[in-house]
């Protein structure tokens, strides 16, 4: 996809204004996921606003989101990073073949306790 | 849902009278024809029982009367209100036109009104008596069979497209009380402003040519109270004089529209008497969409002592340049 | 008729090289009403104002327009004229053919059509034109301030050394505000108390001021000039006149679990009080909510103990009746509360403070005398977060946060990071910020002082989670410039809470018919060239109520508002702008449109008598314009349906006549 | 009363506990669970996708169901709950997605939010009454120092979930003081224990959990009590050395229904 | 009727403290805009009836420009607001009625604008003289 329209189509589909964006960092501040994460949640909304998407499209960072809110519900401004990860990652699983998460990998993780919502979770974030 | 008779308000109104909480009465009177009914002023129970009516004619907004009726009463005058005279009701009480402690308000619970021309163009002229039992009307001609017609079918406009029968305001009522209703009120409008700008040229003057400035619009809209109107102001500078070619000749139902605008609860009374049946309504309705999408939406009388948009502003409302690209939008 | 005389200025070539001015001349004399009409080089001139007083008289004029300049140029010029030539000054109109024609336009015949025309619509005008003359109201010869902090005594303060009476009306039992709770003062760091309290002192000694502490405005009538306030002087349960402020009552006084509001809660004061020891006036206070003897009769002790007699437990509220020319609100601020901020624990922590609480514990006279100690255990806190911009800029929930800067909080943090540095060079200190806005004198090198020499460190970040754990507070940040998430430690968290006007505002703003923004600041009158004066004429801003700002500014601006209230005050009669909304109450409706729109609050209504037919009388709603109020904007002229409602000199058929003087 | 109840997967497999209490504990207080028929999995997590259709008509499918039995919806599961509370917000407030749902939904009547949803929780407090519930209380938890742990996805989006205080929330510490026990206050009850992400990166859900359990114990909790049977997994896996249990199974002992129905 | 080149007659209502003020600065600065636009002085904005407006077009006029302070800067604080909503509601029904909305307009021009005042002119009435003279509102009850 061209990067001009990939941004269009990540702020529609993710209804954010990164625009609203003050850079005071508090998403960042408060985000769990930030050790495992290479971009964190503030780099997300200035890097879709400034176009420069890719490496994002090719991050881990984008699986080691929690969908916790915490950041959108801090966010001073109502920005709300998540949406705009979720966005993100959505235009890359639903590439042909970009599930990351396949049927057969699951049985790997599995040990007897696991919750079903763990695994139904899993892959609703991971695979299309 | 029961039916409301003639004589269930006549028994409510000659209580009222008797026990001396209201000195007056003010309801609709019948006229020579069952179809035409006018607003009328009772003072006793035998006014009442000689001309007093309510049916499917009964139309009449009388909220207006009050203004006047109230002016040097002694006492209180009782009122029969139908759900959409009561916004009128609310709407003067916001604008402080009468005193509410001298009105005491029935709310009459409405099946809807009966457009006369509507009638007539199906039964055709002569028409004797027209009488309703429930769904249907039946009518009586000189010349023709007894016919007897779907009520839904001669409904008048405003019924057929009814806002709510929801009444705002009263102090006791007579049947029930509805809900507002999500009419299609506002389609006619919209289909204007999809047409071209001739085309929509050429339906307006189509109309306001009929015109024959006889003032019944304004005589009737209980919006139009003005102890004097505008165009009868000298100072004004739209005072009319000599009706040929002169300013408001042409721009009164521009002018009047504007002046209700945010005001006017669109009850209809405009188009109702108009003897040409030019759709007044439509330019009124017209005020009330813009304001519902420019400004939320807003009803005028849906309660007492609300800010009419036209006078009230945001920081950032909508200029008025965007108003045509809207239009643009539709067309 | 009128008999009109029409005055073609030149300008020199400026008007007559583009239009023939002898043409318009010509073309004007036939129009309705003129009786004279010349045309002369410069109009404005001495002689071409003695042209003009010349034909007034030998003319008998009624009326004068000239074309000329533009109005805003010599309007009141031409107006003196005829004045002295026995006029009424607003018998005249301007065409403005020069800026509007002869500047714009190359060609002559274009030029002179056009000046033609202007000079049409301005006869047209003059011909409805009516004499105008100024109203004029007396002007009470005295101030009220509300509010009595630095804003309020401030201002006070100034006006009663131009000589004119001023009363300070004060809810809380003493004056002083903000400002006395404060231990020092940004970017000289010098004592609040030490520049605050002689100004006190001096507000209660100078004959000029009453101050009614313990007092509230209950209601405002009247207008600029002339306003007549109720103030409710609270029972305070001592006679102010007998007490000596000497404290053997409060010493006395049994009842010691009184949270301290003056320090914020930090530790308790007794039911009879008085807030701090250079409290103006130093006279003590009950509580009635904590006193034992209001509440259920059970005590006395203090009336025992007081001396001079000066408890009185029957005391009842007062109201006192005054007259003001002009109002100043110094109504101040509040810190808005934490509790809906909670990812920083306030609620969860006591050693998670705000920083005026900060300010109370390093303050001598504070909870502890001035040592800086945690809360909780009142162990010295080696490692202290302050966080900026906690509700401040805050866009996303209006009911937590603010969407303004506060202004005040980067400064008052690099203060007192700065000098915790300076007394406990063993506490490590860092601040996150979001920006650091130091636009003052002397305040951006404050700021940077507190990073180089005394090594607080700051962060380009904001936290987003403090989570209390034994008795350590662990603060998860963000450093930006590191791209880093950062944990700290901390013992103390100090929270800069957003600012917002005090709750009485709005009420307050109500009483006055003055306008205030969404967030309850007061509305100046022009947001660049009157920021101390409200739209409502007569009423005055001072300090935090209209926006925020520092001690400084707040000075600055509280002396301002002075000098126009003495700009007032000053004058015995008070002349209007003639040009003013009438109503025509035997057309008016009462419907209350035109109020609505009034920006001025200059609309009334009142019952009044109407003949009816057959010698009855009818009793209608009408509308009055008080027009010493009016500023005759002419909203009020379109909202009104039935053309009731006109303005003075720009009247309804005035400019329809121009109108169609234009376009015939 | 009788009101619509949506269990969840998890609830009928290995979180039966969770599922059978709360039959148990309604009962007991006056509310009758009806599971609504032929139900589909929530889907586990909510997609902010404005134009992520597919994965929401499950919860919208719920959504109708208790909507045409006029009752509210109630759900245990925090998962579900705030997917399917989400689903209902987006269906209420973005008319452009109800609009697309109901499309692609023809066969059936137009959906546009009108169901209510709340949670167990929000039921005891808001529908039962926190009183009522410490009035049924037969067995007080005697003063136990019990720390509520409500996760992200009970609270966040507060402007969706509006369930308590999203940074200081009461609604379970009021439970168990309601029950007679102590609640505990520690600041990351509203941290996220890592989640699915315990899947393919456990080590990640590790932190996360210690995180909270580390909190909890050092402000003096003897146990932690959740709603979500996620969060239960990831903070009993990563090592809690106290009790973690289902809110509904410590009341249904504090209602005295725990032993009596076991033992059937 | 003779044929000639065809003027416009527009009519112009600006504020006393900003548009006034920006016309006399594009005078200032020598700024041209054709001579069919005429000035009329009102105190504010909000001082324009739209009774005004239509008598304007009834005799005659082909295009009526009202020219305020920004929003925000206006000198009586809310009296452009009130112009805003007042004329956003006329325009759209002159609009409904047909007549043609190039004929109306409102502009925002501050003291300091002058070159916006003329250009504003000059847009303005070159769009009203690819309309032609106005005849539809003279004629909206002249059915022939």
């Amino acid at each position: 996809m061209e990067n001009k329209y990939l941004k269009d189509d990540i702020i529609r589909s993710s209804g954010v204004n990164p625009k609203k964006c003050m850079k005071c960092g508090k998403c960042t501040a408060t985000c769990p996921s930030f050790d495992e994460m290479e971009y964190h949640p503030h780099q997300f909304v200035y890097m879709v606003e400034s176009g420069d998407i890719e490496p994002l499209l090719e991050s881990e960072s984008l699986y080691k989101c929690l969908s916790c809110f915490a950041c959108v519900d801090r966010c001073p401004r109502g920005v709300e990073p998540a949406k705009l990860v979720e966005a993100v990652k959505l235009s890359v699983i639903r590439q042909k073949n970009s599930n990351r998460l396949k049927a057969d990998d699951v049985v790997k993780y599995l040990d007897e306790d696991i919750p079903q919502q763990a695994i139904v979770s899993a892959f609703r974030k991971y695979s299309k | 849902m029961q039916k409301i008779t003639k004589e269930m308000l006549i028994d409510k109104a000659t209580e009222l009278l008797n026990n001396g909480t209201v000195s007056l009465v003010l309801g609709w009177k019948k006229g020579e024809y069952d179809y035409d009914v006018t607003p009328g002023v009772f003072e006793s129970v035998e006014e009442l029982k000689k001309d007093f009516v309510f049916g499917d004619f009964s139309a009449a907004n009388l909220s207006k009367y009050l203004v006047k009726k109230t002016e040097k009463l002694e006492g209180k005058i009782l009122v029969f209100l139908k759900p959409c005279d009561t916004y009128s009701f609310n709407q003067l009480l916001t604008e402080h036109r009468f005193d509410r402690e001298k009105v005491y308000a029935v709310g009459v619970q409405c099946d809807g009104m009966v457009d006369i021309e509507k009638v007539k163009k199906i039964a055709g002229d002569g028409i004797l008596s027209v009488d309703c039992n429930g769904e249907d009307i039946v009518v009586k001609t000189l010349y023709n069979d007894d016919m007897t017609i779907a009520k839904a079918d001669v409904l008048a406009e405003r019924c057929a497209n009814c806002k709510s029968k929801k009444h705002v305001a009263y102090d006791e009522l007579l049947g029930e009380s509805g809900e507002v209703i999500d009419s299609n009120r506002f389609d006619e409008v919209e289909k204007l402003e999809k047409m071209t700008a001739d085309e929509r040229f050429a339906f307006w003057q189509n109309e306001l040519s009929k015109c024959i400035r006889c003032n019944a619009c304004r005589d009737a809209c209980p919006a139009c109270t003005c102890e004097k109107c505008v165009f009868n102001n000298p100072n004004s500078g739209v005072e009319n004089k000599s009706p040929a070619n002169s300013f408001e000749e042409k721009l009164f139902h521009i002018i009047r529209a504007y002046h209700v605008a945010g005001r006017c609860t669109d009850c209809g009374e405009c188009s109702r008497v108009c003897p040409q049946n030019i759709p007044l309504h439509l330019l009124n309705r017209k005020f009330i969409k813009d304001i519902n999408e420019f400004y939320g939406e807003y009803q005028a009388g849906a309660e007492v002592g609300s800010r009419a948009p036209l006078v009230d502003y945001t920081l950032n409302d909508l200029e008025p340049g965007e108003v045509f690209d809207r239009g643009d939008e539709n067309a | 008729m009128q008999r009109i005389g029409v005055f073609v200025c030149w300008c020199g070539s400026n008007i007559a090289g583009t239009v023939d001015v002898k043409a318009v001349a010509e073309a004007l004399k036939s129009e309705p009403g003129v009786v004279f009409s010349t045309e002369y080089q410069y109009m404005c001139s001495q002689a071409g104002q003695d042209l003009i007083k010349d034909a007034v008289k030998e003319h008998n004029l009624t009326g004068i327009v000239v074309c000329s300049c533009s109005p805003r140029m010599h309007e009141a010029t031409f107006r003196k004229t005829a004045a002295a030539a026995g006029l009424n000054p607003y018998m005249v109109e301007i065409a403005n053919i020069r800026e509007q024609c002869s500047w714009v336009h190359k060609e002559m015949p274009l030029g002179t059509e056009k000046a033609i025309i202007l000079g049409k619509a301005a006869v047209a005008k003059v011909n409805l034109n009516a004499p105008l003359t100024p109203g004029q109201s007396p002007v009470t010869k005295r101030a009220l301030v509300i509010g009595g902090g630095i804003a309020g005594i401030q201002t006070a303060l100034d006006i009663a050394d131009a000589g004119f009476p001023v009363d300070i009306v004060e809810k809380k039992p003493t004056i002083g505000g903000k400002m006395a709770q404060l231990d020092k003062t940004f970017p000289t760091l010098d004592c609040a108390a030490c520049i605050l309290t002689p100004k006190m002192v001096d507000a209660a000694q100078n004959e000029n001021i009453r101050i009614f502490s313990y007092s509230e405005v209950e209601a405002v009538k009247g207008f600029v000039g002339n306003f007549e306030v109720k103030i409710k002087k609270k029972a305070r349960y001592v006679d102010e006149t007998k007490c000596t402020g000497c404290g053997a009552c409060i010493e006395k006084c049994p009842q010691k679990k009184v949270p301290n509001e003056f320090n914020l809660g930090m530790d308790n004061r007794r039911a009879i009080y008085i807030p701090f020891a250079q409290a103006v006036p130093k006279v003590a206070t009950i509580d009635a909510d904590y006193c034992n003897m209001l509440k259920n009769g059970k005590c006395g002790v203090c009336t025992k103990f007081c001396a001079a007699g000066a408890i009185d437990y029957k005391q009842k509220d007062e109201i006192i009746e005054e007259k003001y020319g002009a109002i100043v609100v110094a109504t101040g601020f509040e810190p808005i509360s934490m509790e809906k901020f909670d990812e920083f624990a306030y609620s969860q922590s006591k050693d998670v403070i705000t920083s005026l609480e900060f300010e109370r514990l390093t303050n001598a006279a504070g909870p502890t005398a001035g040592k800086l100690l945690r809360p909780s255990d009142g162990k010295h806190p080696h490692k202290i977060v302050f966080v900026q911009c906690v509700g401040s800029r805050c866009a996303s929930c209006a009911e937590k946060g603010k969407e303004y800067c506060s202004k005040i909080c980067c400064m008052y943090t690099a203060k007192h990071a700065m000098l915790t540095r300076d007394k406990y060079p063993d506490t490590d200190v860092t601040v996150f910020y979001i920006d650091v806005r130091t636009p003052g004198k002397n305040f951006d090198e404050f700021q940077r002082r507190a990073v180089e020499e005394y090594g607080v460190n700051y962060v380009k970040g904001m936290v987003g989670k403090v989570t209390p754990e034994g008795d350590k507070l662990i603060v998860r940040g963000s450093d930006l410039i590191a791209n880093k998430q950062i944990k700290i430690d901390a013992d103390l968290v100090v929270l800069a809470a957003a600012i917002e006007p005090d709750k009485t505002a709005r009420p307050l703003a109500t009483m006055l018919t003055a306008s205030m923004d969404t967030n309850d600041f007061f509305t100046e009158a022009h947001p660049k060239l009157r920021p101390v004066e409200s739209p409502t004429a007569g009423v005055f801003l001072s300090g935090t109520c209209q926006g925020p700002k520092d001690i400084p500014e707040t000075v600055s601006q509280a002396g301002a508002a002075a000098s126009k209230v003495i700009g007032l005050l000053q004058k015995d009669m008070l002349l209007g702008n003639p040009c003013v909304a009438s109503s025509n109450q035997l057309m008016c409706n009462g419907c209350s449109s035109c109020e609505r729109v009034c920006p001025y609050g200059a609309i009334s209504y009142e019952d009044k008598e109407f003949p009816g037919p057959n010698r009855t009388v009818k009793v209608r709603r009408v509308a009055t314009v008080n027009p010493a109020v009016c500023q005759g904007c002419g909203a009020c002229t379109v909202a009104c349906p039935s053309g009731a409602m006109d303005l003075n000199g720009f009247m309804n058929s005035q400019i329809m006549a121009e109108v169609d003087a234009i376009c015939k | 009363m009788k009101v619509s109840y949506f269990p969840g997967c998890t609830l009928k497999n290995k979180a039966k506990e969770l599922d059978k209490y709360s039959y148990l504990c309604a009962e007991k207080l006056g509310v009758t669970l009806e599971e609504i028929e032929e139900w589909q999995c929530c889907g586990g997590v909510f997609s902010t996708a404005k134009d992520e259709i597919a994965s929401k008509l499950s919860s919208v499918r719920a959504l109708k169901a208790a909507k045409s039995k006029e009752q509210p919806l109630i759900t245990v599961c925090s998962g579900c709950h705030n997917v399917i509370k989400q689903t209902n917000y987006v269906m209420q407030n973005d008319k452009e997605f109800a609009d697309k749902v109901n499309k692609y939904m023809a066969e059936e009547e137009a959906y546009n939010g009108e169901a209510e949803v709340y949670n167990y929780l929000e039921l005891l407090r808001d529908v039962v009454g926190f009183d009522k519930v410490k009035e049924a209380v037969t067995n007080p938890l005697g003063g136990k120092k019990i720390a509520a742990y409500y996760g992200c996805l009970l609270l966040r989006p507060n402007s969706v979930m509006k369930m308590d205080d999203p940074e200081n929330p009461k609604i379970m510490e009021d439970l168990i003081s309601a029950m007679g026990a102590e609640p505990v206050i520690y600041a990351n009850r509203n941290e996220c224990c890592g989640g699915y992400i315990a899947l393919e990166d456990p080590k990640a859900a590790e932190k996360r959990s210690n995180d909270i359990i580390r909190n909890a114990k050092a402000m003096g909790a003897e146990m932690i009590i959740t709603a979500c049977p996620l969060c239960k997994y990831n903070l009993v896996k990563n090592g809690a050395d106290i009790p973690v249990v289902y809110f509904t199974e410590l009341l249904a002992e504090a209602l005295g229904v725990k032993e009596e129905k076991d033992g059937e | 009727m003779q044929m000639k080149e065809y003027k416009p007659l527009i009519v112009a209502f600006c504020c006393n403290w900003c548009s006034y003020a920006g016309a006399d600065l594009a005078g200032n600065n020598r700024l041209n805009y054709p001579a069919e636009v005429k000035i009329i002085r009102v105190p504010c904005s909000c001082r324009v009836n739209p009774m005004f407006i239509l008598r304007a077009f009834q005799r005659g006029a082909d295009g009526v420009i009202i020219c305020g302070c920004h929003p925000g800067d206006c000198h009586y604080t809310s009296g452009n607001y009130f112009t805003r909503r007042r004329m956003a509601a006329l325009f759209s029904m002159l609009d409904f009625l047909g007549i043609e909305k190039e004929r109306t307009r409102v502009e925002w021009v501050s003291a300091a604008e002058g070159a916006k005042f003329a250009a504003t002119m000059n847009d303005f009435v070159e769009k009203v003289v690819s309309l032609g003279e106005n005849k539809r509102l003279e004629d909206l009850r002249c059915k022939r």
